[in-house]
C-alpha cells in the first residue's frame, strides 16, 4: 500500500491551527522565565491524511498534541476541529469533541488501568457515550477483533498482556467511538524493535479501513518517513519546515531538518563513511531562554547576523515547494564547517 | 573482514550462565553465552530488552548484584586469566584499567554530589598509578577529547550543570582514562536525542581512535551497528543465535530472526511500503519456550517437531559466520530470492 | 484483513498458560507469604477477640474491689494473672478493659481519618484551588505547633469525654497524614496516562477520582490508616496518662500506668503489664502495615 | 536569600493567623477565669482587679489586641492569675527543653546513620534483622511508659548497689558545685530523658537512612564508581553517605516537632523545668496568656528549625541553586 492509493485528501482541512502558543508558569510575578514550549505555530490536517511532527525531545511536539486535544489549555492561538472551534475548558464541548478526536499514548504500561479488565477499559468510552450494555459487549470484541486480539481475553487485566498488545487496546479504546482523529503520540518508541512494525501496519490498516486522519509525533525519523504523508519538523518550539515526504527527505531546505536527517544511522554497513554527516554543535537552548532571531541559529553552520536580528518566517522558498523557516533556506551543498 | 581473528582474543566468553532470583524462582538471564572479541576491533552485542546482552556485560566486570543475581556457569577469560576465579581485588584492578564499561543513562551514571572532574580523576586515583594534581590535569585533557568545551571550568561543575549529550561525554572520558584494552559500552547512545546521539558517537569514535581498545558496543539500534562495529553478536532470549561480521550479518543473515528483524525496521529513504513484521512478541525470562526459544514466532519452524524439542547449538554456516538454527541452511536460498 | 488473523494467533500462543488473576488476589498472596505479618495478624485478632469479650473472659468485673486480695503479685495459679492493685481488683481484668477502650478509639479515629483525609486530599490534590490552599496552610499549622499540645487544648477546654468523643478530637488533627498521602497520589496520578485517558474517554472528575484513582491508591491508604491505628493508640494512651483521655471510670490503658505509677516501685506490675499491651498491640500493627505495604507495592504488581 | 525572607515572612503570616484562632478559641470555649472563681476566698475586688488588668471586659478583638501589644512591646506581658511577668520562666524553660531536645535529635541522627547504613550495608544479615525488629519495637513503644521502667531500673539498681549513675528527676542536684564536676552531673541528669525521647527518632531515622541507602547503593554512579575500580570502602564512605544521608536533613524540622510533643510527656515524669512542663502547668490552671505565650514561642522555635534545616540541606546538595 502506498500514500497513493490513500484517499484523496480534499476539500476544507479536519483540523485546523492558527498560531498556537503555550507557555508555562508564565503567571504575573514570578521569578522564572516561562518555558516556551510551543511558540507560534501553525498546521492544517485533511481527513484521511498522516501529519508526522517530529523533534528532539523538549521541541514542544507533545505539547502540541495535548494542547489540541485539551489535555492541555493553550496560552494562546486558535483550533478548529471539523468545523467547529476548540472551547477548552468547557467540559461538555470537549466530551463532544473527544467522540471525534482521540488520544494513544506513548507508554502502554502507564496508559491502561490496571486495576480494569480489558473489558472495563474498551467499554467505558461506549458506556459513558450512552451506549447500553449489550451493544457495548458486542462492540468492544468487535475493537479487540479489529486489533488483533482475541475477543475472549477481555476479562483478563492489562499486566497479562505484552506491550504491543496493550498498545493494541490503547489504539482499540482510542477507536472505540469511531473517531475521526487520532492524535499519535509516539505509539511505538516504547516498544521492542520488533513488535514496533507489528503496530505500524495494524495503524495502516486501520486509516485504510476508517479514513482516519493521523497527527503522528515522534522523534524517530525512519518510522515517520514511513506512515507520514506530510511532515512537520519541529524546533525549540517552532516549525522550522513542513512539507511532503519526498520534500523533507529527499530535498530537505532547512539546516536542522538536514542535521537530523543526516544524523539518523543508516543499517546498511556498505554506506558506511559514505554518506555527509553533519554533527552540530552544543546542546539546543532552553526553551526558558531562547536565542534572540532564529532559534536554531546557535548550532547552525550558516548564521549569519540576519539570523541574530530577525525571526525567519516559514513560508515557501522560490526554489522549494515546502515552508521553510530559514534565512539561508537551500539544499546541502558544501559539507558543514 | 577489518581484523584476522586469528592468535588470543581479548576477551573470550564461554559458556556463560547468570541467573537472577525471582518470585517465580530462578529465572535465566544468560544462558550458555559465548564469544570473543579480539584487540582493537568493535563488536557490536545485539538484542532486544530481556536478551541478556547486558546482564553478560555486566557479568564480565562482575557487577551483578549478588543477591538476586549469580553467575552459575562458564568462563570468562580475559587475556587468559578466568575473571570469574579472580579474588574481588583482583577483580577490582582490572575494573576501570584494563577494561571500563560507558553505562545507558547518562542522566543517573554520575554522582550528584560530586564534581564531573573528580569523577574522571578518581578512575586514575582508583588505581594509585599517580597523583591528585596530575590526574585532574590528564581528567581535564580527557574532557577536551570527548569534546566538553571549557573543560578546565567544566572540571569543577557538577553533574546537575552538564547537558545529557556532555554528562555522557564524561562518562566516556572517565572509561578511557586508564588507556583499557577493552571498553563495553551498554546502549550509550539510547537515552539521547538524535543530533545528541551523533555527536556522542564522534566522542566515542575519537576516545577509541585513542586508546585503541576493543569495544563491546550493546545496542539494540541495528543503524548504530551498521555504522560501527566490524563484528556482530545476535542474542534472543538469553542465548547467542548468530555471530558473523558485520556486512555478512546484514546482506545474508542466516538466522530466521536476524533476518526478521532486519526485514521488519522501516527505513527511512525507502519507498513506504508495508513493513514484514515479526509476530508476537519476546519471550519473558520466566516463561522461555522450548526448543528453540524463537520457534514460536518463526515463519520457518511452522509445525516442525526439532524446534520445538531441542534447543539449537551454534554452528558454522560458512567461514566465521555462526548461527543457531536447525534450518540455518535453508535461509540462504530465501535470501538470494529476495535479492533477486 | 488476513494479517490481523496471524496477529491475534500469535497474541494466543502468547498467552496460554498465563491465568486470569486480578491484582487483589496477587496481593493477598504476598500477603498470606509474609509470615511476620501474618503471625501479627493472629496475635492481634487474638488481643482484639479477648477484650472485646472480657465478660466472658475473667471472673472479676472491671472495678470490683476485694480490700483482702490487694496487692497481689502476678501469679500463674492464684487467679491474678496480671496480679491486683491496691484496692483488690483483679489487675488482668482491668488492662483487658482499658485495652477495650484504647483499640475502640483507635479504630474510630482510623476510620474516621481515612474517610475525612481521603475526601478532602482528594478534592484538594484534584481541583486544587482555595480547598488546596486551606488544607495546605491547615497542615502547615499542625506541623509548626505540636500536635498532642493541640489536642490537649481541645480536650481540656471542651473536657474530658467518653471514649468516643476522644476519638473525634483525635480525628480532627491525625486526618492531615492521610489527606497528605492522598493529596500526593492524587497530583501524580492526575498526570498518568490512564487517567488523562478516562478522561478523554468522556469520564466526568468525580468518576475520574472514584473509578480510576482511588482504587490505585488504595494500597497507600490502607497502609497508612494501619498506622493510624498504632499512632492513635500511643497518643491516646499518652492522653490519659497526663490525665487528658477518657473520663474516668472507663478504663483506659494510659491511665492504669498513671494510677500505677505511685506503687510502681513496690507493685512493678501496675505499671508494666498496661505497657506491654500496649507494645503488643501496636507492634502487631506495625508488622501487618510492613506486610500490607509489600504486598500492595505497585513497584512489584506491575510488569511480571 | 530572597528565598528565604519569603518563606520567613510567609511563615509568620501563619503563626499570626495561628494566634488569633487560638486566642479566640480558647476565649470562646472556656472562662479564663473558671480556676480563680473556684478558689475559695477569692474577693470581688481581686477578682476585678484582673478583670481590668487583662481588660476582660472588652470584646475579644480588643482583648487581643492588648495582647498583641504585650507580645511585642513588654515580652508577653504577664500571666493571668499571679500577674508575674511570663518571659523569664518561659526563657528559662525553653533553654532547658533545647538542650533536651537537640541532644536528643543530634543522639538520633548519629545513631541512626550508623544503624541504618550497616543495615543496609549488610542487607539481609542478622544485623539486619536485628535493628529492624528493633526499630519496630521501637515505634511501638510509649515514651512515658519508657521513662518509668527505666526510672523502676535505675532506682532499684541505685537501692541494690548504692551506685548513682543516672539521676531520675530535675536538671541539677543542688550541690552540683561547678565547673567538670557540674557538667557530669548535668550529664547525669540528661542520660535517662534524652534517652527516652530519642528512641522513636532513633527508630523513624534508622530506616529512613537504610532504605534511602539501599537505593542509593543499588543506583546507576554507584555501580558507575564500581565499575572504575573503586574499592568498596571508598564506594561506601564518599560515594553513598552523603547521598544517603542528606535526604534525612528535610525530616529534621519535622522530628523535632515530635520531640516537642515528647517533652510534654518526659519533663513531667523526669520533673525538667523546661517547656513541656510549663505548658502542662498553664493548661492545667487555665492560664490563657501563660499558654499563648508558649504557642507562640513554640512555633516560632518550630519555624526556625524548619528554615535552618532547608538552608542546611541547600548548603549540602550541590543540586540546589544558590
Amino acid at each position: 500500500m502506498t500514500a497513493e492509493a490513500r484517499p484523496a485528501p480534499s476539500g476544507s482541512p479536519l483540523l485546523q491551527i492558527d498560531n498556537l502558543v503555550k507557555h508555562y508558569g508564565a503567571r504575573g510575578g514570578a521569578r522564572k522565565p516561562a518555558i516556551r514550549a510551543v511558540n507560534d505555530i501553525s498546521l492544517t490536517l485533511r481527513a484521511g491524511e498522516t501529519l508526522g511532527l517530529v523533534g528532539e525531545s523538549g521541541c514542544g511536539k507533545s505539547t502540541t498534541g495535548r494542547c489540541i486535544i485539551g489535555l492541555e489549555q493553550p496560552t494562546g492561538g486558535r483550533i478548529v476541529f471539523d468545523g467547529k472551534p476548540v472551547v477548552h475548558g468547557k467540559r461538555t464541548a470537549l466530551t463532544a469533541m473527544w467522540r471525534d478526536m482521540q488520544y494513544v499514548f506513548q507508554d502502554p504500561f502507564a496508559s491502561l488501568n490496571p486495576l480494569m479488565t480489558v473489558f472495563a477499559i474498551l467499554s467505558e468510552p461506549l458506556r459513558l457515550s450512552g451506549m447500553s450494555a449489550a451493544e457495548a459487549q458486542a462492540r468492544v470484541a468487535e475493537l479487540m477483533r479489529l486489533v488483533g486480539l482475541a475477543p475472549e481475553h477481555g476479562n483478563r487485566f492489562p499486566h497479562e498482556f505484552s506491550g504491543g498488545q496493550r498498545q493494541r487496546i490503547g489504539i482499540a479504546r482510542a477507536l472505540a467511538l469511531n473517531p475521526k482523529l487520532l492524535i499519535l503520540d509516539e505509539p511505538v518508541s516504547a516498544l521492542d524493535v520488533s513488535i514496533q512494525a507489528q503496530v505500524i501496519n495494524l495503524l495502516e490498516d486501520l486509516q485504510e479501513r476508517f479514513g482516519l486522519a493521523y497527527l503522528f509525533i515522534a522523534h524517530d525519523l525512519s518510522v515517520v518517513s514511513h506512515i507520514c504523508d506530510r511532515i512537520a519538523v519541529m524546533y525549540l518550539g517552532r516549525i522550522v519546515e513542513i512539507g511532503t515526504r519526498e520534500e523533507i527527505f529527499e530535498h530537505p531546505q532547512h539546516p536542522y531538518t538536514q542535521a537530523l536527517l543526516s544524523a539518523v544511522p543508516i543499517d546498511d554497513p556498505d554506506l558506511r563513511g559514505k554518506r555527509k554527516r553533519i554533527v552540530l554543535q552544543g546542546d539546543p537552548p532552553s526553551p526558558a531562554n531562547p536565542p534572540s532571531g532564529c532559534s536554531f541559529r546557535t548550532r547552525c553552520w550558516k548564521t549569519t547576523e540576519v539570523c541574530a536580528a530577525e525571526a525567519p518566517a516559514l513560508e515557501p522558498k522560490p526554489h522549494a515547494r515546502q515552508a521553510v523557516a530559514c534565512h539561508h533556506a537551500g539544499v546541502l551543498t558544501a559539507e558543514p564547517a | 573482514m577489518v581484523h584476522e581473528n586469528s592468535g588470543q582474543p581479548l576477551l573470550s566468553v564461554e559458556g556463560l550462565i547468570t541467573e537472577f532470583r525471582s518470585a517465580e524462582g530462578m529465572v535465566r538471564a544468560v544462558d550458555e553465552v559465548s564469544y570473543q572479541i579480539w584487540p582493537g576491533e568493535t563488536l557490536a552485542v545485539v538484542g532486544e530488552s530481556g536478551s541478556g546482552k547486558s546482564v553478560t556485560a555486566m557479568s564480565v566486570l562482575g557487577l551483578i548484584p549478588r543477591p538476586p543475581g549469580r553467575i552459575a556457569g562458564g568462563r570468562i577469560l580475559f587475556e587468559g586469566r578466568d575473571l570469574l576465579t579472580v579474588t574481588p581485588g583482583e577483580m577490582r584492578a582490572i575494573r576501570g584499567k584494563a577494561i571500563s564499561m560507558i553505562f545507558q543513562d547518562p542522566m543517573t551514571s554520575l554522582n550528584p554530589v560530586l564534581t564531573v572532574g573528580f569523577q574522571i580523576a578518581e578512575a586514575m586515583l582508583a588505581h594509585g598509578d599517580m597523583g591528585r594534581t596530575e590526574a585532574a590535569e590528564r581528567a581535564v585533557e580527557l574532557l577536551k577529547t570527548v569534546g566538553v568545551p571549557n573543560a578546565p571550568e567544566r572540571y569543577h561543575q557538577f553533574p546537575h550543570q552538564f547537558s545529557g549529550g556532555m554528562r555522557q561525554r564524561a562518562l566516556i572520558a572517565m572509561a578511557i582514562a586508564n588507556r583499557p584494552r577493552l571498553v563495553i559500552a551498554d546502549e550509550p547512545t539510547t537515552a539521547l536525542d538524535v543530533t545528541i546521539q551523533a555527536q556522542v558517537f564522534e566522542a566515542l569514535r575519537l576516545a577509541q581512535a585513542e586508546t585503541q581498545a576493543a569495544m563491546v558496543l550493546i545496542t539494540h539500534d541495528m543503524g548504530l551497528v551498521a555504522e560501527l562495529a566490524d563484528r556482530v553478536v545476535v542474542m534472543y532470549g538469553g542465548r547467542v543465535v548468530e555471530t558473523a561480521d558485520v556486512r555478512t550479518l546484514f546482506h545474508a543473515p542466516r538466522h530466521p530472526y536476524t533476518k526478521g528483524l532486519l526485514a521488519s525496521l522501516p527505513r527511512m529513504h525507502e519507498r513506504s511500503e508495508r513493513l514484514t513484521p515479526i509476530p508476537g512478541a519476546p519471550p519473558s525470562l520466566v516463561n522461555r519456550p522450548s526448543g528453540c526459544a524463537f520457534h514460536p514466532r518463526c515463519a520457518h519452524s511452522a509445525g516442525r517437531l526439532p524446534c520445538r524439542t531441542d534447543v539449537p547449538v551454534m554452528r558454522e554456516i560458512e567461514a566465521a559466520h555462526w548461527s543457531a538454527c536447525h534450518y540455518a541452511e535453508e535461509l540462504r536460498q530465501s535470501q538470494e530470492r529476495v535479492e533477486a | 484483513m488476513t494479517d490481523h488473523g496471524i496477529a491475534a494467533a500469535a497474541g494466543d500462543r502468547e498467552g496460554l498458560d498465563v491465568k486470569v488473576r486480578s491484582q487483589f488476589r496477587l496481593a493477598l498472596g504476598r500477603f498470606v507469604r509474609h509470615r511476620v505479618a501474618m503471625a501479627s495478624l493472629v496475635i492481634l485478632a487474638a488481643i482484639i477477640i479477648v477484650a472485646f469479650s472480657a465478660e466472658y473472659v475473667t471472673p472479676y468485673s472491671f472495678d470490683g474491689m476485694n480490700l483482702r486480695a490487694a496487692r497481689l503479685a502476678p501469679t500463674l495459679e492464684g487467679g491474678h494473672l496480671f496480679g491486683t492493685d491496691k484496692l483488690g481488683r483483679d489487675y488482668f481484668t482491668r488492662v483487658l478493659y482499658g485495652a477495650r477502650t484504647s483499640i475502640f478509639v483507635a479504630l474510630v479515629v482510623a476510620l474516621l481519618s481515612t474517610l475525612i483525609g481521603t475526601l478532602i486530599g482528594a478534592t484538594a490534590g484534584y481541583f486544587g484551588g482555595w480547598v488546596d490552599d486551606l488544607f495546605m496552610r491547615f497542615t502547615d499549622l499542625v506541623l509548626i505547633l505540636p500536635g498532642l499540645a493541640l489536642l490537649m487544648i481541645l480536650i481540656a477546654f471542651i473536657g474530658e469525654g467518653s471514649p468516643l468523643q476522644i476519638a473525634i478530637i483525635l480525628s480532627s488533627l491525625m486526618w492531615t497524614l492521610i489527606a497528605r498521602v492522598v493529596r500526593a497520589q492524587v497530583l501524580s496520578m492526575r498526570t498518568r496516562e490512564f487517567v488523562e485517558a478516562a478522561t478523554l474517554s468522556g469520564a466526568s472528575p468525580w468518576r475520574v477520582i472514584w473509578r480510576h484513582m482511588l482504587p490505585n491508591m488504595m494500597g497507600p491508604i490502607i497502609v497508612n490508616a494501619t498506622l493510624t491505628v498504632s499512632s492513635a493508640i500511643l497518643i491516646e494512651s499518652a492522653l490519659s496518662f497526663i490525665g487528658f483521655g477518657v473520663k474516668p471510670p472507663t478504663p483506659a490503658l494510659g491511665q492504669l500506668i498513671s494510677d500505677g505509677r505511685g506503687a510502681m516501685q513496690t507493685q512493678w506490675w501496675l505499671v508494666t503489664f498496661p505497657g506491654l499491651v500496649i507494645i503488643a498491640i501496636c507492634l502487631t500493627i506495625n508488622f501487618i502495615g510492613d506486610g500490607l505495604r509489600d504486598a500492595l507495592d505497585a513497584r512489584q504488581a506491575q510488569r511480571n | 536569600m530572597r528565598f528565604v525572607f519569603q518563606r520567613l515572612a510567609f511563615s509568620m503570616a501563619v503563626l499570626f493567623v495561628a494566634t488569633i484562632i487560638i486566642f479566640f478559641g480558647i476565649s470562646a470555649i472556656g472562662d479564663p477565669l473558671g480556676e480563680i472563681r473556684s478558689q475559695p476566698g477569692i474577693s470581688q475586688e481581686a477578682l476585678q482587679r484582673l478583670i481590668d488588668k487583662k481588660h476582660l471586659d472588652d470584646p475579644l478583638i480588643i482583648q487581643y489586641g492588648y495582647w498583641l501589644r504585650d507580645l511585642v512591646f513588654n515580652q508577653f506581658g504577664t500571666d493571668l492569675l499571679y500577674d508575674r511577668p511570663i518571659w523569664p520562666e518561659l526563657s528559662r524553660a525553653l533553654g532547658t527543653t533545647l538542650q533536651v531536645v537537640l541532644a536528643a535529635e543530634v543522639l538520633a541522627i548519629v545513631v541512626a546513620i550508623v544503624i541504618g547504613t550497616l543495615a543496609a550495608r549488610y542487607q539481609y544479615s542478622l544485623f539486619d534483622y536485628g535493628t529492624t525488629l528493633a526499630s519496630f519495637i521501637g515505634y511501638a513503644i510509649p515514651v512515658f511508659w519508657l521513662a518509668l521502667i527505666l526510672q523502676i531500673l535505675t532506682v532499684n539498681f541505685y537501692e541494690a548497689t548504692g551506685i548513682r549513675i543516672f539521676y531520675i528527676s530535675g536538671l541539677s542536684s543542688d550541690n552540683a558545685g561547678s565547673g567538670f564536676a557540674w557538667l557530669v552531673d548535668r550529664i547525669q541528669h540528661l542520660v535517662l530523658p534524652v534517652l527516652v525521647l530519642s528512641i522513636a527518632s532513633i527508630a523513624s531515622h534508622s530506616r529512613y537512612v537504610r532504605a534511602s541507602m539501599l537505593e542509593v547503593i543499588n543506583s546507576d554512579y554507584v555501580r558507575t564508581a564500581r565499575a572504575k575500580g573503586v574499592d568498596e570502602r571508598t564506594v561506601l564512605i564518599r560515594h553513598s553517605l552523603r547521598n544517603a544521608t542528606l535526604p534525612l536533613v528535610t525530616v529534621i524540622g519535622v522530628s523535632i516537632g515530635h520531640l516537642f510533643n515528647g517533652t510534654i510527656l518526659i519533663e513531667t515524669i523526669f520533673s525538667m523545668p523546661g517547656m513541656g512542663l510549663y505548658f502542662f502547668n498553664a493548661l492545667n490552671t487555665r492560664d490563657t496568656y501563660s499558654l499563648m505565650a508558649w504557642l507562640v514561642v513554640t512555633s516560632a522555635v518550630m519555624l526556625l528549625m524548619n528554615l535552618i534545616t532547608d538552608l542546611l540541606y541547600g548548603v549540602l546538595d550541590p543540586r540546589i541553586n544558590k
